[in-house]
């Protein structure tokens, strides 16, 4: 699980492009969204296309995003779940 | 001043071909969504709006015997356009002024999608190259009318462009430049579009149901539609009868969110306010609202409150059409506005297919039945685009009382305050003009400044180095000044370096794990509303993507609007970016050198070609001048295909109103870059009107690019600020000129687009 | 020969190389271009849908516009009195090949929902009837063979058989490997008399005399 | 006008069906009266990337049946020429007459023919040509008349008839033996597939819910023939007693809202006639969204709205040109029991006009009934039919 909220911080900086961040300023708890990290829905488009290439996870619609976004350990747990690669 | 009115209309959808399949099918409530048939995309289950006709079927119905090559944009743009010239009784005997504007986002990307490694590794479809981009789809459909249009641009705000075509158009006949504006916009499905909007999970699986509880989603369509405008006295003058008037129109930015809507609707709210303010009528006035109703979940909520607050509780009778046609992005402001008149000229509603359920928080419910036999006097029709290029036109009956637009009142003046770029020369300030970097091969980047001055690295998150560019320039020449009430582009190719990842990646992984950010930038209008959100600017904001005279009418808009006092200030910018494999194909065309590209090679002028360069440029326009003003726009025009002779006379004519003469210049600012055909066209002009007046060039310095003229202007501004024009820049002779006082620049896009500035203190 | 309940209208012949109406050359093929779209422009038809047909529906929607040119109706509301019967040899099968082209590749199969709609034959007597609202009966017959004697029998028949029938479109539209081959006629009910004439004859010559 | 032939009784003396259900028509009507169901999903059949559902012959019961009758075996027949020849056969031995001789015409129907050949085709070029396949079914029974094939898409098995009707009335013939067939192929099923009209599931005949049809494999056969007014005839004959074509004159492929040319079609075909005398009416049921609205809405205009309606596409699909043959037959069969077959797939009906659909079989009154199809290129077609007593 560690491992994975390490690999899923890294791979949120580089597919957000949130340049000058390191994995260590990710607090996996904290929102994602609104607050915290402050990201908005095209973000969260791009997080679902993260989740559909390297873990092989479909949402059928943006909204469904809403709830596995909330933070980087949520989404970790989500995908450690639902991953089919 | 007269009423301006509309005296032809052609249209072409999934609808059908022509004003009558239309009809027919909008008032038996016949959607025009169905599976995917012509494009081998995946995605083909997708619903969408797709036009019947093939590529072949449309070239038999218009009897395109062409042997030029043509893309499905253009194809259906000249399909709706020769209805629409037909009916206005056009043939281009009528020795006229006629403009032509046509809105369009992805060019010929259709054919791009399919040839692209084509375009890279061999050589069978080059032709298509040079058919990429939005404005050759505008020039190709030109020809239809023989060449009789004097002038013609391109329009590029995504969703809303034929709404503000509809809107110069009605600008230039006011101004008295043009006596006709024929303007739409055309687009044709592409693979590129369809993969774009399915990155943003915007499109339903079914059917759309705009205005709905349950929507989920928009149907992307194609098509084209056209208008023919004039005034009243013109087409009394032509002995033809009007169809309708265009009582008003509104052009105005939220400045919200690349994708999303203003949770309030301000820009929606600010455009309608807008239109009905033009047309002086109330909201009562109105009878039926055409909305923009793509069916997603964000715009629909957002354009019902944005109407709630302009209607309060008296909400006229409301309908989105994408229900009949899906999404024509960049067409639907013209099948939507022609549409709207059939509706307003055979007395009925068109319905909201596929509603059941109101929005939580509307107060209203669309019209979900056609309705006939009604009397329609006034409708207004929303057109709204990403990036919050928000416009409304309203579109009222010929026996109704609106007063006559107004006159423009040739009191505005024109000065460029200031200007930034970034480029291959040191970016920012004005250290080209004392120390140029002398380019030695075709291809260079542009240095970039340091961008943590202008903008935090999490908002940068998402850009492009275009749009960086683009928004640190806009800063950089705004400075101090206050909010401008415009922003006006100019983009012959948009944010192409992205656009370019979304294609390969679209190509490469067979239409899979696409990413949104890259689709985005695609749209030209994302650099315009990247810098009006940053600016919170809420103005007039529109994108030109018009090949070599993008940024020429950006700047036309911008000097129009401002003599007419409708703005005060305005930042009006070019900007294009260069990428390797990019310019790899233009060099397959023709575009570039091979080998030397020192000033005196490109004096020679023995082969095509130039050397490229990138432009990201931004000068704030005002109606005032103060001690740091670098020099008035004393004059400006555009010109289509003009005689050797109609281009002096142009320059006459502009020099005339200013209360000059030829022998008054001081320069003669021109785009010659070594290039063949291109500097014998400037040559002429330079023979035949001011063989005496010294030439500045700076194409060897920047570069060409399709924005490139915009450091022809800055150029020209910054030698008349700092009274001096450094023997670099001098073309033919190498002593520089102190004091200059009158520069006109020329600028030209193999030879078919011209354009005119004069420069003065 | 016999009794006659119907009388001929007018009536269209279209080759590969010429259209004949009434027995007045209306045009030759040129050098250029498609040949029904030539057509098409050159009677001044106003029907964009005409390009989305296939060269069967294409050929039978133009021959049954010049059949119909000269004769006044109400083209808005539909005729139960008028109908449409026509035959041929290939039935839909040139439409049918070009439909097989989108879906032989493996690698390159996109199934067409355009050129399907179109691989059945009768589609033409839809489309006739559509453009020109008719409502009686529509019926399409295949035979190897353009025969005068088959046409003369249905026509007659129709005539008989149903009261309410007044205009009969009815001939022989077929498109093929080798190009188009068309004879359509209007047909009207007249009293029954007799007559000496051998329609059947008739119809065989203006098969063959063009 | 009415003519002498008009007072003339039509009526059937042989029938024959070969379907995945069975290959006699009693063995079919056991099946459909037992609730049997032949759609399967089939997957990769025909070398097509998506399933589909379908009623699919099966090849090799087709030969050992067809070389049964043919001592040659089947080299040289496809399968639609084989299954039609079987259908036929039948019809002409129950009818007991001899077909060879110039007193019988025979006529095709179907929409698509030997389709499957343009993918790959053994045989001689024009096995493609409709009339070349009507002709090796005439050859097989040494008919010497040229057969007629009625090509009118969907309702082609009801408009063969109507054909028949016709030339017994017009040409003198005796007797028409009116064969229907049509098989799938990559070629059809794929079509349909690219107009989303095929149903992910089981289809679901004027079902709130349907999804679309399924399509069947199929061949039929009635033999007509014509006599006197006021011949005796064996109760329980097939009678026919009203027909009619009309079209919508209104789009290709969708039938029309209103349906206007079905309504036409109805009103024509029961033109003072008792409608009570109805027991059921047999519609096409394809179980599309807009077929089966269209239906529903003509039968209310048409005030039928409380007669027992069915669709037997729920048990052997859309059997293209030998539905309105198959469909006829299977009624009659019902008809001759005093019942009304279920609308196999039919749960909870709902559809634009509220019409009486059957969910189950039962006894009904009357000793007629309307068998109602409709087709691309906007063709209705309406048959009435009564059973003697």
């Amino acid at each position: 699980m560690k491992e994975l909220i390490e690999e899923l911080k890294t791979e949120i900086i580089d597919v957000l492009n949130l340049e000058g961040m390191t994995p260590a300023d990710i607090d996996e708890n904290a929102p994602l969204f609104g607050e915290g990290l402050g990201l908005d829905s095209i973000d969260a488009l791009e997080l679902i296309v993260l989740m559909e290439k390297n873990y092989g996870i479909k949402l059928a619609n943006a909204n469904e995003g809403k709830e596995i976004f909330k933070s980087v350990k949520v989404m970790a747990e989500y995908i450690k779940e639902h991953r089919t690669k | 001043m007269d009423n301006i009115v509309i005296t032809g209309t052609g249209i072409i959808s999934s609808l059908g071909a022509g004003k009558e399949e239309t009809l027919e099918k909008l008032r038996t409530g016949q959607r025009g969504i169905g599976p995917i048939r012509h494009i081998q995309t995946k995605h083909r289950d997708l619903p969408s709006g797709e036009v019947e006709y093939s590529d072949e079927q449309l070239k038999e119905l218009i009897r395109y015997q062409e042997e030029s090559i043509i893309t499905r944009t253009s194809l259906l743009g000249r399909v709706a356009l020769k209805e629409a010239l037909e009916e206005a009784r056009l043939d281009g005997t009528e020795g006229l002024h006629i403009a032509f504007i046509s809105g369009n986002t992805v060019g010929g990307m259709e054919k791009s999608e399919q040839f692209y490694y084509d375009f890279l590794h061999n050589n069978s479809r080059n032709e298509y190259i040079a058919m990429h981009d939005c404005g050759a789809c505008t020039d190709i459909m030109a020809k239809q009318f023989g060449g009789h249009f004097d002038l013609i641009t391109t329009i590029s705000t995504a969703c809303s462009s034929a709404a503000n075509a509809i809107i110069l158009g009605a600008n230039l006949i006011k101004e008295g430049r043009v006596d006709i504006a024929v303007v739409g916009g055309t687009e044709c499905l592409s693979k590129f579009h369809i993969n774009g909007f399915n990155t943003l999970m915007i499109l339903d699986k079914e059917p759309c149901r705009p205005f709905d509880a349950d929507r989920h989603g928009l149907n992307l369509g194609e098509g084209a539609a056209y208008l023919v405008m004039e005034t009243e006295a013109t087409a009394r003058k032509r002995n033809i009868r009007p169809i309708c008037k265009l009582a008003g129109y509104g052009n105005t930015c939220d400045a919200y969110h690349q994708t999303a809507t203003s949770p309030n609707g301000e820009g929606a709210y600010l455009a309608m306010c807008q239109a009905l303010k033009s047309s002086g009528l109330r909201p009562e006035d109105i009878d039926y609202i055409n909305a923009h109703g793509t069916g997603t979940g964000n715009n629909d909520e957002c354009e019902g409150i944005a109407m709630m607050r302009v209607f309060g509780d008296r909400m006229p009778p409301v309908s989105s059409t994408k229900s009949y046609t899906g999404h024509t992005t960049s067409a639907a402001g013209g099948v939507e506005s022609v549409i709207s008149i059939l509706a307003l000229t055979h007395g009925f509603i068109p319905a909201n297919l596929g509603y059941q359920t109101p929005i939580e928080g509307h107060n209203f419910k669309p019209v979900d039945h056609v309705i006939e036999n009604v009397t329609l006097k006034h409708v207004l029709t929303n057109s709204f685009g990403f990036g919050g290029n928000d416009s409304s036109c309203i579109f009222s009956a010929l026996d109704t009382e609106t007063p006559a637009p107004m006159q423009a009142s040739e009191a505005g003046q024109c000065y460029i305050q200031s200007a930034a770029h970034v480029s291959i020369q040191q970016p920012i300030g004005d250290d080209w003009f004392h120390n140029p970097v002398m380019p030695a091969q075709a291809y260079s980047e542009s240095i970039e400044p340091d961008y943590s001055k202008y903008f935090a690295p999490m908002a940068a998150r998402r850009m492009g180095r275009l749009l960086k560019r683009a928004l640190a320039t806009a800063v950089e020449a705004l400075g101090n000044h206050p909010v401008p009430d415009a922003i006006i582009t100019g983009t012959g190719l948009g944010c192409i370096a992205n656009t370019e990842k979304f294609l390969t990646a679209m190509i490469d992984n067979q239409e899979e794990f696409l990413q949104p950010t890259f689709f985005m930038q695609s749209t030209h209008n994302t650099i315009g509303s990247q810098v009006a959100q940053h600016l919170k600017c809420h103005g007039y904001n529109c994108t030109y993507s018009h090949r070599g005279t993008s940024f020429d009418s950006s700047l036309l808009d911008a000097c129009l609007q401002m003599r007419a006092g409708a703005i005060g200030s305005a930042l009006v910018g070019g900007h294009d970016e260069m990428t390797p494999a990019y310019f790899e194909m233009l060099g397959k065309i023709g575009y570039w050198k091979s080998g030397d590209v020192s000033p005196d090679a490109l004096r020679r002028a023995d082969s095509p070609g130039s050397l490229s360069g990138s432009c990201s440029l931004n000068m704030l326009l005002t109606d005032h001048s103060d001690a740091d003003t670098l020099c008035r726009i004393a004059g400006m025009d555009m010109l289509y295909q003009p005689s050797d002779e109609e281009l002096r006379s142009a320059a006459d004519r502009i020099l005339h109103q200013a209360g000059l003469t030829v022998k008054d210049l001081d320069a003669v600012v021109t785009g010659l870059s070594g290039d063949r055909d291109n500097d014998a066209v400037y040559r002429t002009f330079l023979q035949q009107y001011c063989p005496e007046t010294p030439v500045v060039w700076y194409k060897h310095l920047f570069g060409e690019s399709f924005c490139a003229s915009a450091f022809g202007v800055y150029a020209g501004a910054v030698c008349l600020h700092k009274k001096l024009i450094p023997s670099h820049l001098l073309y033919n002779t190498s002593e520089e000129i102190s004091n200059p006082k009158h520069i006109l620049v020329h600028n030209h896009f193999q030879n078919k687009d011209h354009s005119l500035i004069l420069l003065t203190l | 020969m016999g009794k006659h309940n119907f009388d001929i209208e007018s009536y269209c012949r279209i080759t590969n190389d010429k259209v004949v109406v009434n027995n007045e050359l209306l045009m030759q093929k040129g050098e250029s271009g498609d040949w029904l779209a030539d057509i098409y422009h050159h009677i001044g038809m106003q029907y964009p849908k005409f390009f989305k047909m296939d060269h069967l529906c294409k050929v039978g929607t133009l021959a049954a516009e010049l059949v119909l040119k000269d004769k006044t109706f109400d083209r808005e509301t539909v005729k139960a009195d008028w109908a449409v019967i026509l035959m041929n040899s290939a039935s839909s099968l040139d439409d049918d090949r070009q439909y097989q082209e989108t879906i032989r590749d493996r690698e390159n199969y996109y199934p067409s929902p355009s050129i399907f709609v179109y691989t059945l034959a009768n589609i033409v007597t839809g489309e006739i009837a559509i453009r020109h609202k008719i409502g009686g009966e529509s019926s399409f017959y295949v035979f190897e063979h353009f025969d005068g004697a088959r046409m003369d029998e249905l026509v007659a028949r129709a005539f008989d058989d149903n009261p309410e029938l007044n205009t009969l479109l009815c001939g022989w539209v077929d498109y093929d490997t080798d190009g188009c081959d068309v004879l359509l006629c209007s047909f009207i009910r007249k009293e029954s008399k007799e007559s000496s004439e051998n329609i059947a004859e008739y119809l065989n010559q203006l098969y063959k005399n063009q | 006008m009415e003519t002498t032939e008009r007072n003339h009784i039509i009526y059937a003396i042989g029938e024959g069906v070969v379907s995945p259900l069975g290959f006699t028509a009693s063995t079919v009507y056991e099946a459909v009266r037992n609730g049997e169901r032949a759609g399967r999903a089939h997957e990769g059949t025909f070398g097509l990337p998506e399933p589909f559902f379908a009623s699919l012959l099966d090849e090799a019961r087709l030969k050992n049946a067809f070389s049964a009758l043919w001592d040659y075996g089947c080299d040289g027949y496809t399968k639609l020429e084989m299954a039609a020849i079987l259908a036929a056969n039948q019809a002409i031995e129950e009818a007991n007459i001899a077909p060879d001789r110039d007193n019988v015409i025979f006529i095709l129907s179907t929409t698509k023919g030997n389709v499957e050949l343009l993918e790959d085709n053994p045989y001689e070029p024009e096995r493609l040509y409709l009339w070349h396949t009507a002709q090796m079914v005439a050859d097989f029974f040494d008919n010497p008349n040229t057969p007629i094939v009625v090509s009118n898409a969907c309702i082609s098995g009801c408009a063969a008839q109507i054909e028949a009707f016709r030339q017994l009335r017009h040409a003198g013939y005796r007797y028409a033996v009116v064969v229907g067939a049509d098989m799938l192929s990559k070629f059809i099923i794929s079509g349909f597939q690219s107009f989303k009209a095929l149903s992910p599931e089981l289809c679901k005949p004027f079902d709130g819910s349907r999804r679309g049809l399924n399509l069947g494999e199929g061949a039929a056969a009635l033999v007509y023939t014509i006599d006197d007014p006021g011949t005796e005839l064996p109760a329980g004959t097939l009678v026919a007693e009203g027909e009619a074509i009309c079209n919508d004159a209104n789009h290709i492929s969708g039938p029309s809202r209103t349906g206007e040319g079905l309504l036409r079609a109805i009103q024509k075909a029961t033109k003072g006639y008792d409608t009570s005398r109805t027991a059921f009416i047999n519609a096409h049921g394809t179980a599309t969204p807009y077929n089966d609205d269209m239906e529903s809405i003509a039968i209310h205009r048409a005030g039928l709205q409380d007669i027992p309606t069915n669709s037997l596409k729920g048990y052997f699909g859309h059997t293209l040109g030998a539905a309105g043959i198959l469909e006829v037959i299977l009624s009659a069969h019902a008809l001759r029991n005093g019942i009304v077959l279920a609308s196999a797939g039919t749960e909870e009906p709902g559809t634009a006009a509220d019409i009486h659909i059957c969910l189950e079989t039962k006894p009904v009154q009357g000793d007629g009934f309307l068998k109602l199809i409709s087709g691309f290129g906007g063709s209705n077609a309406v048959l009435r039919f009564s059973i003697t007593k």
